[in-house]
């Protein structure tokens, strides 16, 4: 009975140790998913998310306080390849897939007040003081951070259309419509 | 010659002799032309001419932009009505930048380049030619061919080789053009054969065009034209292939993602060495092609010389129009043609058939679910899975479909011809190249997205440093100002 | 043209089906179905109707299930020929629970739980023969000589709907193992393989089919006649059913040689069983096999060795329904390491490369 | 509060029940249930076990230190388990004779970890047994159903020798459902196992889905948090 | 343990803490020295060894008690009460049995001679070894043969168990003499027991391994009818 007791103290004693060496020498310095998730993000410290900037969101992700469809700009692509990081069973249905959506400006409504540019994280707004801006498309992320800043209402948010450049063929119907 | 056998393949229905007994015809030109800018692969033509000028045949239109691109010229004489969007033909039916002109009856040649010495100038001068004629490849894939022709400069070859397989079900321009114009085609076929700079010329053409290999065969021994052997095929879809009609001829596999130019050899189509032959001999810019107009929903099939602009409706019409609803509406061969969205949309130099198919014709039956039965493995060239890749993609697996060899894949459409279960395997696999080129652009734009926010950090992060370093100088000159002033005052009350 | 989008290429089609595929099977069928109608009489009749007709109750009841169009899908020949698969695998005075179970398990159990045509890991058929086997071992060994049609000694009609409806009483008295079946037993008790098969069939009633066994795998002629058929009409391919029968001769072979006492001589070891039918239409069953020819050879052999190893160390006389699943079941392993070569691809994938021109 | 507890015994017994959620245990569940009694003692072993675990690990939480906390909740179990397998057999032997093969079993049995690390952990003692209470009624149900299911059909009767278990007065449970019941073998053997309880998660399956059909999707942000425990 | 340098030594990173307590209370991020958590974890082994140890000891003698009461229920299948006054686990002995192993025999006496032995034996069947019991009269009748354990397919060759099925049963009053020995078989090998439907190994492996019981009875009638004193070992 003795002995019994004696084997199971020496091995709690033993692995006790044990892992507490292993603790101290296996350490992980930080979160390595977060820097990982930081590079999907849209990478423009936007804000729409509510948090200050791509990495501190990112940070929020990797520890779970924060919900993968917190970016607009990455929509609902961006949304699920964030679950399948994190490895979330998420329901994204209701989310809406707006698709990607680029900055418009009517050059009715523009007064030309560089409000916009100022604003805009990607430099892609270009015009100067009273001269109508212009969207170079390439460059905008569809943040919307202009149309919040547009004091007239000139910038509205599109979608960005198929040209003859980037069509491709749509996926076959999941067979058997009928 | 000893031939070669390549695995897979097919053996569809032939259908040419719709067509392959009617002479090329001319028809009457349309009354409004269209010509897109982009019939070629590469970065699209910019216009030269403007709204309302009047041009003369053969006149440009367009200069190609790029290193990869090709200029446009007037298909006939007549007025620029417009340059817009116009809708492509295209299998989107989305529009591109297009030139519409009026012709105005006249059919007026232009002033055209001097005809060329063919055999007795540098190869560059004829690549230079073809470059300037705007020919691109014509059997569908729309390289400029003088890219293809230019290959010389970078790779060791030793063989042109004459696509003229026209493996397509129902096509028959390319076997019309060989029997009807073939000394042309024969000197085309040289004239290529020394701006590549190889000693010897290979003219494949498949067995079920006896008519054109004749042909062929007594032009070249007539003219006693060593440095050009006919070779007869066998028939077997996808013939046409580039790198299996250089198997076949040579035993030779070209790697993957290679050029056959890594193995010496360079391919053109025929169609494309009789517009070499215009350009060099003529100076004839292309302006036109032959097409084939067939299909059971076409009242009367023949094989047409069509300038490119040429609405697809005039050429329908002029084929006595639909016989009943069309299935199927189609440029190119029913194998890997493309459906049209329009028939508004015009012929351009790419297009070597307009086909209207009905629906005894047309793949109608309901898609089933794959039962694995491997057809689609037995049947395909290039030695692929189609069945697991289809089924990854449609799980959006695109990258494991990659890993087994999707972008091996020549889209040369037997795995679906032969699939039991109607699977559009063909369309996965557009669907999925184009998802992972649309991705790629994405990253590419996240990527420049990133730079630009970054560049915009600094920048403001500079102008703050800046600001606050005019700050502390104003303030530091102030000071010293000050320390001036006071100091002279100190001078002065000392003084 | 349609509002739906492009549709894609190609634009012509072979005109194969599913629907024709599976038509060809069952045409390849028929002789050997036949001579098991004949020869078992009426209640192999009863029985076989019993089952197809219930696989096609099972199949619709699924789909509808399933929320997919029942129309299509059951009439496109895979229940049918499903059901008719399980039948010809049964003992063939069976009673009709037998049947009817064996279709659920196939259809509903072995295809539908799996996803529906094209999606089943494991052959539906060769599922239902397992289940019946463990659960019901009396009534699926029980097998009897053959009593044809109209013969002296075969049931009457009545008597044999009775069998059907509800088994047939005193059964023990005319039952008989089949020969598999005796060999196991007698070996199992010492008795050397000579002895046990001097007074059991020759081999020429096991070609014809004049011995006890299930309702449609008793004639090996039959069977390899419409395997012949699904060759020449290019249904399936040479590889897995010469593969089976190549490995299971030497194996055989190899192990009579060395000791004609206790293993099977190889000609026996084919014409028995199930063997030759799971040759011609188990074995190469599409969903259930490797796609590529080397994989279809690596399948057929595995199924020949289990069966193998199974009739002659396991407990069961019979192997193959087990060597089939169990082979099933390395069917992804197999696709995932035998690809074929990608063209202008070296076998390991890598571009192929010649030497510096 | 009360919430809290509601939370909990919704989550033991159906939202996050042991078998059909969280896909635990499947090693003593495929052994057991071969009739509906032996589950039902497998079960109500089980939960005195989560329950007995539960209160320990919380009482202890604040003591057992990270890293070890794994090899400590296994001490726990393992000796709480080797004690309610002894006083079975010391004391009802006649459910030891049914079960006394797969008491042990109970250790290894990932719920026990499972509920030890992410609840009883975490938790104040008194809901920590309270979850333990009812993931043991989860899982005893599951058990139980499964069991049913497959003694019906597979031997004809349901709570054979019930007596056994929860005495003389319990016998009125001993059903014979089918009688002269030939009985379908398979379903007894551990394949029916898998067959029957692949058959009940189809139906959970679908009834779920059609019920979230029937209340219409919520979009949504539901996501946070959600991870499930996979051990 | 950190050193005066301010930043800690290997072995200050191994077994100190590795930064101060915050002002929480919490552990630091570190974590807790690997000697604490050795004591902890011993700590823990020593109390649930403590526990085993007294559960050990409660349920020792009860448990030792079910174990003895199992065996005398079996027993009592196989030897009639009313033919011993004796504890028949109690008065059991060994003796050896063919193959040399020895086989623990449990006799019945009724003031003090034998009546009836019991013992077990070992057939082999289909699924591996079945462990019977038997009880064999002074005379050499068998009153009673019952399974104990064996792997038999269920539903076939498990109709041997004496709550499955009667066959166990029609051993009762059977001997060599009754039938014949030479009868002593399944009737497939011309003997005159029944096998029953789809099994024959099973009945045979029984059938056979009572004989070899019944044989076993027959080579050492003298010693296991020879009366003994209770408790003789």
């Amino acid at each position: 009975m003795i002995e019994a007791m004696g084997i199971l103290l020496g091995l709690g004693v033993a692995l006790g140790g044990g892992l507490g060496v292993a603790a101290r020498l296996l350490k992980v310095e930080g979160n390595p998913v977060a820097a990982e998730i930081e590079e999907m993000m849209p990478g423009t410290n936007c804000g729409q998310c509510g948090h200050p900037g791509c990495s501190a969101a990112a940070a929020a992700l990797a520890a779970g306080s924060a919900p993968v469809s917190l970016c607009p700009p990455g929509g609902k692509a961006l949304a699920s390849a964030l679950a399948d990081k994190l490895g979330i069973v998420s329901d994204l249905s209701g989310m809406a897939d707006r698709g990607s959506v680029i900055a418009f400006v009517f050059e009715d409504l523009c007064i030309g007040c560089t409000k916009c540019l100022k604003r805009c994280p990607t430099d892609a707004i270009v015009g100067a003081s009273r001269q109508i801006h212009g969207v170079v498309d390439d460059a905008c992320t569809g943040c919307e951070q202009c149309a919040e800043a547009c004091p007239t209402g000139a910038i509205v948010m599109r979608p960005e259309t198929d040209t003859l450049a980037t069509w491709h063929w749509p996926k076959p119907a999941d067979r058997l419509a009928a | 010659m000893k031939l070669f056998r390549i695995s897979g393949g097919i053996h569809p229905k032939e259908s040419k002799e719709l067509s392959a007994d009617r002479p090329i015809e001319r028809l009457p030109l349309a009354s409004v032309l269209r010509i897109p800018l982009q019939q070629h692969i590469g970065g699209p033509a910019v216009a030269v001419v403007d709204k309302g000028d009047a041009v003369k045949k053969g006149q440009i239109l367009a200069v190609g932009r790029g290193m990869v691109s090709a200029p446009v010229h007037a298909p006939t004489s007549g007025r620029i009505v417009s340059i817009g969007r116009f809708v492509a033909p295209h299998a989107s039916g989305l529009p591109g930048q297009t030139i519409t002109m009026r012709p105005d009856g006249r059919d007026e040649w232009g002033e055209l380049p001097a005809p060329i010495d063919a055999f007795g100038v540098d190869p560059a001068v004829i690549a230079e030619r073809v470059a300037a004629s705007g020919i691109v490849g014509m059997g569908g894939a729309t390289f400029p061919s003088a890219v293809k022709l230019n290959l010389r400069n970078r790779h060791k070859l030793d063989t042109l080789v004459i696509n003229a397989a026209e493996c397509e079900p129902y096509l028959t321009c390319d076997d019309r053009l060989m029997r009807e114009r073939t000394a042309e085609v024969v000197d085309g076929v040289r004239i290529m054969r020394h701006g590549l700079g190889v000693g010897r010329a290979i003219v494949a053409v498949e067995a079920n065009k006896p008519a054109a290999l004749a042909a062929l065969r007594l032009a070249v021994a007539a003219g006693g034209f060593a440095d050009v052997t006919v070779v007869e095929v066998p028939t077997r879809y996808p013939m046409g292939s580039e790198k299996h009609l250089v198997q076949t001829l040579t035993g030779q596999e070209t790697p993957a993602r290679a050029l056959t130019a890594d193995i010496g050899i360079v391919v053109h189509n025929v169609a494309t060495a009789f517009a070499v032959y215009e350009a060099v001999r003529l100076g004839r810019p292309l302006i036109a092609r032959i097409v084939t107009v067939s299909g059971g929903a076409i009242t009367r099939p023949g094989n047409f010389e069509v300038p490119i602009g040429t609405p697809v409706s005039h050429l329908v019409e002029q084929c006595g129009g639909f016989r009943g609803t069309p299935e199927r509406l189609l440029l190119g061969g029913p194998m890997m043609g493309q459906p049209l969205a329009s028939t508004r949309a015009s012929i351009v130099k790419g297009v070597n058939g307009v086909l209207a198919l009905a629906a005894a014709e047309a793949p109608t039956g309901p898609i089933m679910p794959c039962i694995r039965c491997a057809s689609c493995v037995a049947a395909c060239p290039c030695g692929l899975a189609p069945f697991d890749m289809a089924a990854r993609i449609r799980k959006e697996e695109l990258d494991g479909a990659v890993r087994i060899g999707l972008l091996d894949c020549i889209a040369c459409g037997s795995c679906a011809w032969v699939c039991p279960a109607n699977i559009p395997l063909v369309q996965y696999f557009n669907y999925a190249k184009g998802k992972l080129t649309a991705e790629q652009r994405t990253k590419h734009k996240q990527e420049e997205t990133k730079r630009l926010a970054k560049f915009r950090a600094d920048r403001l992060e500079q102008q703050r440093k800046a600001k606050e370093e005019a700050m502390a100088r104003m303030k530091a000159e102030r000071e010293a100002k000050k320390r001036q002033a006071e100091a002279a005052a100190r001078v002065e009350v000392e003084g | 043209m349609t509002a739906r989008g492009p549709i894609g290429g190609p634009h012509t089609h072979s005109g194969a089906s599913v629907g024709r595929t599976m038509g060809l099977v069952a045409v390849a069928l028929v002789p050997a179905t036949a001579y098991g109608l004949y020869a078992f009489g009426w209640p192999a009749l009863f029985l076989f109707s019993g089952t197809v007709v219930a696989a096609l109750l099972w199949e619709a009841l699924s789909l509808k299930l399933a929320g997919k169009p029942v129309r299509l899908f059951l009439f496109d020949g895979s229940a049918l020929l499903t059901g008719w698969i399980v039948a010809m695998t049964l003992p063939p005075w069976a009673p009709w629970w037998i049947g009817v179970l064996g279709a659920f398990v196939a259809i509903v159990l072995g295809k539908h739980a799996f996803g529906g045509l094209g999606q089943n890991v494991f052959n539906p058929a060769m599922i239902a023969r397992i289940f019946l086997l463990i659960s019901f071992p009396v009534e699926m060994t029980q097998f009897l000589e053959p009593r044809p049609l109209l013969s002296p000694g075969a049931p009457g009609l009545a008597e044999s709907l009775a069998i059907f409806v509800f088994g047939h009483a005193g059964f023990d008295a005319i039952s008989s193992a089949s020969l598999l079946g005796t060999v196991k037993t007698a070996l199992g008790q010492g008795t050397a393989l000579p002895d046990i098969l001097s007074n059991s069939h020759g081999l020429l009633p096991l070609a014809i089919g004049a011995v006890p066994g299930s309702l449609g795998e008793t004639s090996a002629v039959l069977l390899v006649l419409g395997g012949l058929f699904l060759l020449a009409t290019r249904v399936i391919t040479w590889h897995a059913p010469v593969a089976m029968i190549a490995t299971m001769a030497a194996l055989s072979g190899g192990f009579h040689l060395a000791d004609p006492a206790r293993f099977l001589d190889p000609a026996t070891q084919l014409l028995s069983g199930t063997f030759l039918f799971a040759a011609f239409f188990i074995v190469t069953d599409y969903v259930t096999a490797p796609a590529t020819g080397t994989g279809k050879l690596i399948f057929g052999a595995g199924v020949a060795f289990l069966t193998f190893v199974i009739r002659t160390f396991a407990a069961y006389p019979e192997g193959i329904g087990f060597a089939v699943l169990l082979m099933n079941a390395t069917v992804p392993l197999i696709d995932h390491v035998v690809r074929p070569r990608i063209y202008g691809r070296t076998r390991s994938g890598e571009p192929i490369r010649y030497e510096e021109r | 509060m009360s919430d809290d507890y509601r939370r909990i015994a919704l989550d033991g017994i159906w939202a996050n029940n042991v078998v059909f959620s969280q896909m635990l245990a499947l090693c003593p569940l495929l052994a057991v249930t071969g009739t509906a009694t032996n589950g039902l003692g497998m079960g109500l072993a089980t939960t005195a076990v989560l329950i007995a675990s539960g209160f320990l690990v919380a009482l202890l939480r604040r003591l057992i230190e990270p890293e070890i906390r794994i090899p400590a909740f296994v001490l726990v179990i393992a000796i709480l388990v080797t004690i309610v397998d002894l006083s079975i057999n010391a004391w009802l032997h006649d459910l030891y004779k049914v079960l006394g093969l797969f008491i042990p079993l109970i250790v290894t049995n990932c719920v026990i970890l499972g509920r030890a690390e992410s609840f009883a952990s975490k938790a104040r003692v008194l809901p920590a047994m309270f979850d333990g209470l009812m993931m043991g009624l989860g899982f005893t149900l599951a058990l139980v159903v499964l069991g049913a299911i497959r003694e019906i059909l597979g031997s004809g009767t349901l709570f054979a020798n019930a007596s056994l278990l929860l005495g003389e007065h319990f016998r009125i449970l001993e059903t014979t459902v089918i009688p002269d019941y030939k009985g379908v073998l398979l379903l007894i053997l551990p394949p029916g196992g898998f067959i029957v309880l692949a058959l009940l998660l189809a139906a959970k399956r679908s009834f779920e889905l059609r019920r979230r059909a029937a209340v219409g999707t919520r979009g949504g942000d539901r996501d946070v948090g959600g991870k499930e425990i996979t051990i | 343990m950190t050193s005066t340098t301010g930043k800690p030594s290997a072995l200050a990173r191994l077994f100190g803490r590795a930064g101060k307590p915050s002002d929480d209370g919490k552990p630091p991020p570190g974590g807790r020295s690997p000697l604490y958590l050795a004591f902890l974890l011993g700590a823990f082994a020593l109390v649930g060894a403590a526990l085993l140890a007294t559960g050990h000891g409660a349920t020792e003698g009860p448990i030792a008690e079910r174990m003895k009461e199992d065996l005398l229920g079996s027993l009592a299948l196989v030897v009639p009460a009313e033919l011993h006054d004796n504890d028949l686990v109690h008065d059991q002995y060994a003796v050896e049995a063919p193959g040399g192993e020895p086989r623990t025999i449990y006799p019945a006496l009724s003031g003090g001679h034998v009546t009836a032995v019991a013992y077990e034996i070992v057939g082999q069947g289909y699924g591996g070894a079945i462990r019977i019991l038997m009880g064999v009269a002074s005379d050499g009748g068998l009153l009673g043969v019952r399974v104990l354990q064996h792997a038999e397919t269920p539903g076939l060759g498990d109709k041997i168990e004496a709550a499955k099925d009667d066959w166990i049963l029609g051993f009762f009053g059977l001997s060599f003499g009754n039938p014949p020995k030479e009868k002593w078989a399944v009737r497939k090998d011309g003997g005159q027991f029944d096998q029953f439907s789809g099994a024959t190994i099973t009945p045979r492996a029984v059938v056979g391994a009572v004989r070899t019981g019944l044989e076993f009875f027959e080579a050492n009638r003298e010693r296991l009818t020879k009366a003994r004193q209770g408790g003789e070992r």
